[in-house]
């Protein structure tokens, strides 16, 4: 089980702030968690997920859909950063 | 001390400084405000809201200080930043620096300002006085200043 | 209110500050403070004596304040020297600058800093804690840092 | 008739804080100026005066040698500063 976390505009668009997610195999990858969550909730997630400036941080550090989704992960994708 | 606070209630410039600085302050002292601005690209602006992701915002000024501090030499350094609803002229970001010169100071300061505004998960939306509300987009700029300290040639 | 104070009394960085930014902050607000260092090349240092040149010191110092307000288009600035005899720990100069965008604030501050430590009639001499007392020589770096500002090509 | 100011290491090199002259022609220069008090004050000062780093300020205002000195002006002696 991992926890997914959506923040801003992507939280907007998709209508959920949080879920939680049973990873299907060891291994998953963030971009086979993005598939997996347009698998379940329709291709408007498509259209969200994979806008190209989306932003994913594992575990609270940002990184690229290569990276492996470990068991018990907190995974986030939002737009990017306007602090300061 | 605490050298990172994320918070939702406003803060006071005078006493952070006199937090960052102590006692016996060090030789150069830099500091940086932003304060909400009341006029925007679309309107007049009459609050901002400040999304945050908990726990990462923490984590990741926490990494910005701490970088600073190693490749500037900082004494001591000091970021507050506020999340949720601001009023004009609120403050939203502080950062106070500590060096042994001048130079450092500034850019350590000016370092934590422009590696926090494209790292350290905020999201901004202004709320106008017609009534409608936008979230701030990010600043090709803003990507461009991060970029310039990572350049190996540089050298601010 | 005068933008430029010259004066042998300590002062108050917070008092400063908000005599600055007033009611209504500006965007972005940068400040600096310079403090007696308690070491230097020579061993410990017990008081700082500053010598300056009075009348040009104020009129230089309001002189490089309108030069960063025009070059950097500052909303306000403020400058504060103090000359005389300084234990260790006070504050020597504070300046603090009011800009719309961080990058221009940040800048504007640190071009009155270092065109004022080479253009503003002011002689350190240090008395250390062996008795002796020494004139602090002025630095190439000084020079070269006032110089980045005055090259044609220079975008910083 | 001008005012003639030093400071720092130039004012304790000559013992002198502040002196007024007498200009000797219409249109001397700072040059000139150093030049007549080295003569009315002997070598000393023009080891002092003449240090290639010494600083001339005219009525306020940094200025070289070349300048001419008006009537009523404030010349200063000084060596590089160090304020900040």
């Amino acid at each position: 089980m991992i926890t997914v976390k959506f923040f801003s505009l992507v939280r907007e668009a998709l209508g959920v702030q949080q879920l939680d997610l049973q990873l299907t195999h060891e291994g998953m990858t963030v971009m086979a968690v993005k598939e997996y969550l347009v698998s379940m909730h329709g291709e408007h997630w498509r259209e969200v997920l994979f806008q190209p400036n989306v932003v994913h941080a594992l575990n609270h550090r940002v990184v690229d859909v290569t990276t492996s989704v470990e068991e018990g992960a907190e995974l986030a994708f939002f737009p990017p950063m306007t602090g300061g | 001390m605490q050298r990172v606070l994320v918070q939702s209630k406003t803060f006071d410039v005078e006493t952070e400084y006199r937090r960052l600085v102590g006692e016996f302050p060090g030789a150069a002292v830099v500091t940086f405000a932003g304060y909400v601005r009341d006029h925007c690209d679309n309107g007049n602006v009459m609050a901002l809201e400040l999304e945050h992701y908990p726990g990462m915002t923490e984590s990741v000024l926490e990494v910005l200080g701490q970088q600073a501090e190693a490749r500037f030499g900082l004494h001591a350094w000091r970021i507050v930043h506020r999340f949720g609803t601001l009023s004009r002229s609120d403050p939203i970001v502080w950062v106070g620096v500590v060096a042994e010169h001048r130079t450092e100071a500034f850019q350590g300061c000016q370092f934590i300002m422009d590696t926090l505004k494209t790292d350290a998960p905020f999201w901004k939306r202004e709320h106008l006085d017609d009534g409608s509300a936008c979230w701030v987009a990010s600043q090709c700029q803003d990507e461009q200043r991060r970029a310039q300290w990572y350049q190996p040639q540089e050298e601010k």
